[in-house]
């Protein structure tokens, strides 16, 4: 098995996600985390909820691995990510990537969040001190 | 035709789906048309892509009964 | 402390790494980890011996961490490595990068890594089946 | 003057140090000819550099008794 896909609404798991990743093969892996930041645009972030089209995420995250292991010099690569309320310092998303070599592992991780967030069907509300906002809704 | 909302989409029309006139929504494009002029505050957002049976379709896709349509608007996941 | 640099001939601790790159302020965390590889160059590889000039070995990891934190836009880098014996699938090196926004936690990890091989006095001789060596000493 | 070794250099004197007269090598050019010239091998080497106080050093630094010398083989680490 070379991709690994979850959506939960639980705390995503990093040693789950390493364990999956780490093999006799790779010298290089690459680990994407986003995490909760206090502020966007100069405006402090009380929390953020996620809200997903699961299944046709979890299919979207699918594409993405599967083209990564195809463009990529890699042998494995692990998307979860995280829905519900999170608050600062929380982990939305997770990417990991192993590799023979550290380029690919680098490139396939880039491509792979890079591609998440423009089609993956997730959505994000940011909730600030005055009032919330659908993450890039509006022009 | 049962159309599920997700995020923005939601929060304007008050609900998790919407139910369209089968005969109204031949297309795609002809969906989105009908959502937009039944709820105006969709076209101020920067995109409105619909799933139909968990794909991104075009709006020449013809739509019948038994698919699974979705609003998508802008994704913001990561 | 936005650096913290080690060098350790025992397990090097990625939540000790993490816990150190987690903050309110960061939105990215970007984590390359260098695991032992079972080939090189199609010989098999049984483990890897690493030996460091320790006192300028940590010097120069100071310096790329300063580098990094001058160059790009990032909060806080840590870079680890590990000397010793060690087998397949264990790690050498870590080096996580948080920032507020991810491309920058992508180009000062990979800017680490890749002056790390160039510049810090750090040797890993490869033990193979048949024989063993000093990576890199000749042309 | 005590000259530390690391790596393949270690390897090639058989020894973590080697002693070198100070008046053979007044500078780091000359403390590399030294080296080269009483161990052949090292002239196989991808690349032999010198650090003098835990800092890499150019061919033209003087030597003081004091200094902490070291040789630097190819570094592969990571």
């Amino acid at each position: 098995m070379r991709k690994k896909i979850k959506i939960s609404s639980s705390p995503l798991n990093l040693n789950e996600v390493i364990r999956f990743i780490r093999a006799d093969e790779n010298g290089a892996e690459d680990y994407f985390i986003g995490t909760v930041r206090n502020a966007t645009k100069g405006e402090s972030v009380t929390h953020l909820f996620f809200e997903s089209y699961e299944a046709m995420a979890i299919k979207e995250m699918e594409k993405i691995a599967d083209r990564a292991l195809e463009q990529f010099d890699i042998n494995n690569i692990a998307i979860y990510h995280r829905v519900g309320e999170l608050k600062i310092q929380e982990v939305p998303v997770i990417i990991g990537v192993g590799s023979a070599h550290r380029v690919a592992a680098f490139d396939a991780c880039r491509f792979a969040i890079d591609t998440l967030k423009e089609t993956v069907p997730i959505w994000k509300k940011e909730f600030l001190e005055n009032g919330e906002v659908w993450v890039s809704a509006h022009p | 035709m049962k159309v599920l909302t997700f995020g923005i989409t939601k929060d304007i029309i008050g609900s998790r789906s919407l139910e369209v006139p089968s005969n109204l929504a031949l297309t795609v494009g002809e969906l989105r048309q009908y959502v937009i002029s039944k709820y105006p505050k969709m076209e101020k957002l920067k995109s409105l892509a619909i799933a139909v049976n968990e794909e991104y379709a075009t709006d020449d896709k013809r739509l019948i009964e038994s698919d699974v349509v979705a609003l998508i608007p802008p994704v913001s996941g990561g």
